[in-house]
């Protein structure tokens, strides 16, 4: 049979493990028909793909993930995978928090292929030795330690300039209050969170963090702020565990070059996001074998190992052999099983995990114009907020 | 619309014409015809079909449960709107009206037989033929402030220059009209230069003979015979500003913020990504809305006068 | 006012010479017409003169300046072209008062100006159209117009005239004429009616394949034409040319008309046909000149009646053309419309050659000058 | 024009000094339209390491064509590391047969609506124009249906169509635009002659419009070839053309970033709209009606 | 070969009336000559008839079918526009064989077709230039040929020869009219030049202001105009119109040239001019009725001689035009060249009225019909 996948995959490591999986695939004599769409964290691609499904010609998969995978089962376009998953124990090896996002009214509807962390800081000891500071711990000690290297000539913080970016950050910070701050504010969307003092105090501090940023920052790529600490010219960044390829490709060593460590503050805590594949009703039996084939071989050790050690994530399934991963996913896939039993793992919600795509965007827009423009108070920006994230319900 | 126009014929009505048409009369409007229902299906049906959706609570995909009017309620309701048709305003203007001049002035200067016409042109048309999604790296190099222009002046000794733009919420559209009226300029020179090509040279014996030198010339007579190109390129050009999305998505991805945002990026953001299709839908009719506002009572003007035969 | 001088203008399309070195000098205010067969070069020339297209050789002088290359806005020149060359973009009005606009002539004088040509070419209820919506003969007006709204050195008329009815033909004729009274500019003028030719013009031109054969008066063109070109397309309709032997008699070289009645016509300037004795010559006889016996002309010296055999006639209104053929050769006669003459008739008509002119039938050259 | 210039042999200092001033201000302006396209030639025979350590005027210390060969041949689009060479013959398929078509069809509407009008035929044009103001973005759905329905989604003829539907406007107004100074006799002589519509417009119109043919082949090659919305939209994964290509090839999320490959690659993809311009560009001329009429 | 019938052709720009109802038969092979003055309608006549314009109301019909609503190309018709209308693009050999080729003539027919078209037109070195390369005449020509070449039921020349010289011109007319006796095609045919009038027409309409004014032989409109307008537009120049009190004589009515003299002009139509006596009505002479005093003429019934004052004196060749004036009226006489007339002088004329018609001074219609 043959499987169409729609991915956005196509950085050099993710290319290279997505073709693993279609190796498997063929070694299992099905067609793999490669429709990769980047650019724009899939926006493009999700373009693509609806416009796909409304032609009524939609890929047997697609990557898509978090809330949205719910979305698009609720207009019952996703197949059940519940077979696959029965055969594969996926209830077993999947973590909840992970298999609850895969399915749809109980039912499989998709494959993860990764769990990313997205709260962490990402240092250049050199820079630090430098200017004689120390990886700050909490917020408020970022501070302190950014005057320090702002001080010896250094950008204290590398950032970039895409929402999503500024949203990361803010993520990170609101993070420092809390779970339970972090639940209600960005899942529960509780207006009462929303216009509470704490969230006063976030943007304020991220306003603050904001004057630690160099000035060239806007329109900047995320992998072009990774650089600046790779180069020595900044000393940290806050930044899923992506950017990982980054040091990678530019030949430096964890531990070494670089180092990794929760963002400030939240050390017990974890962002995630989860990559996944859905797959969508085809005809003909013979796609439809080659689609459950898909979803098993996914969750196949061999495909989960290859795939995140290119994208610097960790596996989406558990008890997999650890040898390969470097430090930083050790403490990762640490960090992931102890949060799970405290209730510390949360979705990233500035990466589409916790919210609706629509309440993400609100929460953007606020966060993103608030971060650009040095005249607004936190006050309006909290009000701006919650009366944005109220319009987009 | 007009499907009844187009099949009557002023004569037919009229007694004493015979009831019979040749195939030879109905031509025209044949090999009209496909254009006509491509028209009213692909553009006016699905003007329709959005302008039913933008009053409806649309998300990720097209539903139909109405809500009146309130999708348009929140998009004024919306910063990001404003911000993003505000822009529209200054960036189309300014777009526009350069890349008029700047289309006019060129194509002038090329036609007083210019040795390697061909290549000058070609360099001026170039900026099209390269897509943004590659270019707008090369833009955003140049207008960034750490290492383009800003740097390239003060290495040549201009230590005072600044030139930041780019990351300036108030500036940024203006990087967007550099870069716009850099990528669209040399088409409307191209334009222009056919124009000129046709004009009939008496023309401009008579007006040499009447005293006129060139520039006047051009101003009072080539120029005025060319209102139909003046007309192509303004339908060109705004329909370029309106839609410049690639642009905006390539040059500053809408920021600082959302300070560079245009309306189309704003509908594709909601309706694609935010799935807010209602929303986005709204915008659109806004857009259309802004665009019937100014083009309407310029195609009457226009389809009014006569032409010179 | 200013002279213009023509200096050996030569004119190349590529290989094709147009103008194969023209030389005419105009005075100060003088009237000059062109005229010479289609394609002969007239607006070739005229161009040439205005500066709109660029002359191979030669010069050109107006006012005593080289203007060879100068800019044609500078050599202060009217013109009105055979293409008329209206601005499709403006008014009756506006192209009118271009030229006045661009020499910075005040709104209101130009108003008046518009006013005064428009009504001078009876277009005044047009000045609001656009060139599209007139007819033939009124676009040509509106680049008269054009050209007689500004005051310039040198006027150059291209057949200003030839899309007009006769009757406002001749108005406009009478309007050029007193205005070129008035100003006394200069005026070049390119025409195809031998009557606005003899009736304007101070000298004439006459040009065949980009030469001038003969500059000189009307008078003196249609009465003493250069060569055989010019005798025959000067007049309409035109001269009669009859290949005829000379004779000698006893007063002298005379010429047989046919050779079969052997009428013999006397020729005024005898001298020169002496060295032809016994040769054909071609002898040139206006139309005319052969016409129904004249009582009052009866007897005198260079009038001979005798009998043609009519071919056909062409009432014309004021006269009748009589066709009739002399040794293969068709010759026309003009009677008034009152002499019966039919298809067929031998009727009798009378010849007066005092006015005969004479040429060579090889090359054409006048011999009696 | 020409003809302005053309006459003077001799020229006045003062002339002579315009002409070297005009010259200056084309070349100059020629210097900073070619800027950014120095900035990306300049990299792409660049290697990574310069790239990140250099200024961005700064000659490559050597030339790197490898850039030029991985772009073409080896660079990944996604799974595949093909480079952008395989979606050439995409984008072909779909422009071609595109730009053919919204031209001849420009052509037609705009001989029809200035030379043929009917009653609404000025209507229609306006409707035409207003019509092709629609985002595009937002026809990607209901067009996405259109051609599900007709059996053409995801392949390079529903492109073509696509792009013929939405290209139409602007080719008919090119055309109509021009044909407004053709002066109408010509068409009345031609019926009278014994013409029908396709002769005349075959015989008389067509050969005295090559500079609008152009113009509108430049604009809508460029248009298509350069389209990447509607042919992300509605491609499949064998009909994706060099836009899409190039986009996948630039856009990584992680990785170092190759802008060597990604100018490189840009420059290719321009390649054919470029030789487009230099090929048409001949065919600007002048004088196409001179003779035609008086008046 | 067919006949044409326009009826009640109304034509209207918007609010203008160009057209105001115009009627004409013309039988099957006759040749038309249509005049007036510009702008009066002819083009737009011309263009209705060829189904160029669309008329407004009334009808057309071609050999007997009603062709008002018919497609231009099935009219069968071939048209010389004013304009001219060449094809830019192709070579005149191509342009005069495009509608040969649409009719579907074998390229070897098409080439002799051409080459005969061609020589008759005397532009067969220009076969191969395009318009854009040709004198204004030579367009004109071109334009000729592209009718010529075919043999259409119908021929439309609108003004066809006007921007020829003299000799071409007749050649041309010359032509024309053989081919009309040859083919016997019906023709419509503007004009300005009323020589060509006068000799091609079967009938010619004067039109004015959209209306036709008189339709007749060409013999009938010159001798019997009927009303001023008819007699002051045919003839050139034109007629004389002299305001005449009408004075009761023993023989009868005559008419009393001026007041002073008290000279006494006879008048052939006596008894039209019984209701006017003693009213002024205006009374129309030709120039050629105003000469010199012809001996053979002397005692003719109509015939008066009478001293005038010259004004000016017009030398045109053939004859000299001298212009008098009557009681402010400008008066034209044509003399022959002979005649010595100097202006300052009085000299003897002889008026012959024995053509000469009178007006209603008010109406402007003809009395004596
Ligand atoms: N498009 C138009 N709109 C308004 N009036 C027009 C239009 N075209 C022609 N006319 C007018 O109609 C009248 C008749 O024009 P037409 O061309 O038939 O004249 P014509 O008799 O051929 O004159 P000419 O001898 O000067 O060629 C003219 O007065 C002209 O101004
Ligand atoms: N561009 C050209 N290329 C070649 N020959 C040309 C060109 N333009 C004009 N000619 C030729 O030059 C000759 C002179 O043309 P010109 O227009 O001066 O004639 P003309 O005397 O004005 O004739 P007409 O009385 O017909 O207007 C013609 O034989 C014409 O064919
Ligand atoms: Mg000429
Ligand atoms: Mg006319």
């Amino acid at each position: 049979g043959e499987v169409e996948v729609l991915h956005w995959w196509t950085s050099g490591g993710e290319a290279a493990s997505i073709n693993v999986l279609k190796g498997l695939m063929e070694e299992e004599g099905h067609t793999w028909k490669d429709f990769a769409v980047a650019g724009g964290a899939g926006e493009s691609a999700m373009t693509v793909l609806k416009s796909r499904a409304i032609s009524g010609n939609p890929p047997a998969s697609a990557q898509i993930k978090g809330p949205t995978i719910q979305e698009w089962g609720d207009l019952g376009f996703l197949t059940n995978l519940d077979d696959v998953a029965k055969k594969g124990d996926w209830d077993v090896v999947l973590p909840q928090v992970v298999s609850n996002t895969m399915k749809h009214e109980g039912h499989y509807v998709a494959a993860p292929v990764n769990v990313h962390r997205v709260n962490w800081l990402w240092a250049n000891p050199e820079v630090f030795r430098k200017s004689g500071a120390s990886i700050p711990t909490t917020w408020k000690q970022f501070i302190t330690e950014a005057d320090k290297i702002k001080a010896a000539g250094f950008t204290p913080l590398a950032h970039g300039g895409q929402a999503w970016q500024d949203a990361t950050l803010f993520e990170a910070i609101a993070l420092e209050k809390g779970a339970k701050f972090y639940n209600s504010a960005f899942i529960g969307l509780s207006d009462t969170t929303l216009r509470s003092e704490d969230m006063i105090d976030v943007f304020r501090t991220f306003k603050k963090v904001r004057g630690y940023v160099d000035s060239g920052f806007s329109g900047r790529d995320w992998n072009i702020a990774t650089s600046m600490v790779i180069n020595g010219d900044a000393a940290m960044q806050i930044m899923g565990d992506w950017a990982k390829g980054e040091f990678t490709a530019a030949g430096k060593k964890a531990g070494i070059d670089y180092v990794c460590y929760p963002a400030p503050g939240t050390s017990e805590m974890f962002t995630f996001n989860i990559d996944s594949l859905a797959m969508f009703k085809v005809k003909g039996e013979d796609n439809q074998k080659a689609q459950q084939d898909l979803a098993r071989l996914i969750l196949e050790p061999e495909f989960q190992e290859t795939f995140n050690l290119n994208k610097g994530s960790i596996p989406a399934r558990l008890n997999m052999s650890r040898e390969k991963f470097d430090t930083c996913a050790h403490s990762s896939m640490d960090s992931f099983l102890a949060s799970s039993s405290t209730g510390n793992l949360l979705p990233s919600m500035a990466h589409g995990m916790a919210a609706s795509s629509m309440v993400q965007g609100a929460i953007y827009d606020v966060v993103t114009n608030y971060f650009n423009d040095e005249s607004m108070t936190p006050e309006v920006a909290v009000d701006k907020l919650a009366r944005a994230v109220k319009a987009s319900m | 619309m007009k499907t009844n126009a187009i099949n009557a014929e002023p004569n037919k009505a009229r007694a004493g014409r015979p009831a019979r048409l040749t195939l030879a009369d109905w031509m025209p409007k044949i090999v009209m015809a496909p254009t006509v229902i491509v028209t009213l299906v692909c553009m006016y049906g699905y003007m329709i079909w959005t302008a039913v959706l933008s009053m409806t609570n649309s998300r990720m995909l097209p539903s139909y449960d109405f809500v009146g009017l309130s999708q348009y309620e929140r998009l004024f309701n919306n910063d990001r709107w404003i911000v993003a048709l505000t822009n529209l305003g200054i960036f189309g203007g300014l777009f526009i009206l350069i890349c008029l001049v700047l289309g006019v002035i060129l194509a002038i200067f090329l036609d007083q037989k210019i040795r390697s016409e061909g290549a000058i042109r070609t360099i001026y048309l170039y900026p099209m033929a390269i897509s943004f999604i590659v270019t707008g790296t090369a833009w955003k190099w140049l207008l960034n402030p750490t290492n383009g222009f800003e740097k390239l002046m003060i290495d040549m000794g201009f230590t005072d220059f600044t030139f930041d733009w780019l990351v300036n919420p108030d500036k940024v559209v203006y990087c967007l009209v550099i870069a716009a009226v850099w990528q669209a300029s040399g088409f409307v020179m191209a334009l222009f230069l056919a124009g000129l090509r046709g004009v009939d040279g008496d023309l401009i014996k008579a007006a040499q003979l009447d005293g006129a030198n060139t520039f006047t010339t051009y101003r009072r007579i080539i120029l005025p015979s060319l209102k139909p190109v003046f007309f192509s390129a303004m339908v060109i050009l705004s329909h370029i500003a309106i839609k410049s999305f690639d642009l905006v998505a390539a040059l500053t991805n809408g920021g600082p913020g959302y300070s560079s945002d245009l309306p189309a990026n704003f509908m594709y953001a909601h309706t694609f990504t935010r799935s807010q299709i209602g929303l986005g839908s709204a915008s659109a009719m806004v857009m259309l809305g802004c665009v019937l506002a100014i083009l309407v009572p310029y195609l009457y003007s226009e389809l009014r006068g006569e032409r010179n035969e | 006012m200013a002279n213009l001088v023509i200096d050996n203008v030569i004119k190349r399309y590529g290989q094709t010479e147009v103008l194969k070195g023209i030389n005419i000098a105009i005075e100060a205010g003088e009237f000059l017409i062109l005229v010479g067969p289609s394609g002969c070069g007239k607006s070739t020339l005229m161009n040439s003169i205005a500066g709109l297209e660029e002359v191979t050789e030669g010069r050109i002088l107006i006012d005593d300046k080289d203007v060879t290359y100068a800019n044609p806005k500078d050599r202060d020149i009217a013109m009105v072209f055979q293409s008329y060359a209206l601005y499709p973009n403006m008014t009756v009005e506006q192209n009118i008062s271009f030229g006045l606009e661009m020499r910075k002539v005040p709104k209101e004088d130009r108003d008046i100006e518009v006013k005064r040509v428009a009504e001078m070419l009876q277009i005044t209820h047009l000045l609001h159209r656009k060139p599209a919506q007139l007819s033939g003969g009124q676009r040509q007006r509106v680049a008269m117009g054009r050209a007689l709204a500004r005051r310039p050195q040198l006027y150059l008329f291209d057949e200003p005239l030839s899309n007009l009815d006769a009757k406002l033909r001749v108005e406009m004729r009478t309007e050029i004429k007193k205005l070129h009274q008035k100003l006394g500019t200069t005026i070049v003028y390119v025409t195809h009616d031998q009557i606005e030719a003899m009736t304007l013009a101070d000298r004439i031109a006459v040009m065949k394949d980009g030469e001038v054969q003969q500059l000189g008066t009307p008078q003196e063109i249609y009465d003493n034409p250069a060569n055989l070109f010019v005798a025959g397309f000067m007049g309409s309709p035109a001269m009669n040319f009859i290949p005829t032997k000379v004779v000698a008699t006893d007063t002298g070289p005379m010429l047989e008309l046919d050779a079969v009645q052997k009428t013999l016509l006397p020729f005024p300037n005898k001298a020169c046909l002496e060295s032809y004795v016994g040769k054909t010559i071609m002898l040139g006889l206006r139309p005319e000149m052969i016409t129904e016996p004249q009582a009052h002309k009866d007897g005198q010296p260079f009038v001979i009646t005798t009998e043609i055999n009519v071919e056909v006639t062409e009432p014309m209104g004021a006269d009748t053309m009589i066709l009739t053929r002399v040794k293969e050769n068709e010759i026309n006669c003009r009677s008034h419309p009152a002499y019966p003459a039919k298809p067929g008739d031998n009727i009798k008509m009378m010849f007066d050659t005092s006015k005969a002119v004479a040429f060579d039938q090889e090359t054409g050259v006048r011999l009696d000058v | 024009m020409s003809n302005i210039k053309a006459i003077r042999r001799k020229t006045t200092a003062i002339e002579r000094l315009l002409r070297v001033a005009l010259y200056l201000v084309l070349i100059s302006v020629a210097a900073i339209y070619l800027l950014p396209f120095i900035v990306m030639l300049i990299t792409s025979l660049k290697d990574v390491e310069e790239i990140r350590t250099g200024t961005l005027l700064s000659l490559p210390a050597s030339l790197h064509f490898d850039s030029w060969s991985k772009a073409w041949s080896s660079a990944c689009t996604g799974s595949t590391c093909d480079g952008i060479s395989p979606f050439f013959l995409n984008s072909f398929q779909i422009v071609i047969p595109a730009v053919i078509i919204s031209t001849v069809l420009g052509a037609i509407n705009g001989y029809v609506i200035s030379m043929w009008k009917f009653r609404g035929s000025d209507l229609f044009f306006a409707a035409l124009l207003i019509g092709c103001f629609i985002p595009f973005q937002v026809i990607l759905l209901p067009m996405a249906r259109t051609l599900g329905w007709l059996g053409i989604a995801n392949t390079t003829t529903g492109l073509v169509f696509v792009h013929v539907v939405y290209g139409v406007a602007f080719t008919t107004l090119f055309f109509r635009n021009f044909y407004q100074s053709v002066p109408g006799e010509l068409v009345k002589a031609a019926r009278l002659d014994g013409a029908g519509f396709f002769t005349i417009f075959y015989r008389i119109i067509l050969p005295i419009s090559t500079p609008i043919i152009v113009v509108t082949v430049i604009w809508q090659f460029t248009q298509i070839w350069n389209d990447f919305l509607f042919g992300v939209a509605f491609s499949g994964f064998d009909t994706q053309p060099v836009t899409v290509a190039l986009n996948n090839l630039v856009n990584t999320s992680f990785g170092g970033k190759e802008y060597n490959v990604d100018m490189a690659a840009a420059i290719m993809a321009a390649l054919p709209t470029l030789i487009v311009y230099v090929l048409a560009g001949k065919y600007f001329v002048r004088g196409l009606t001179a003779g035609a009429v008086k008046g």
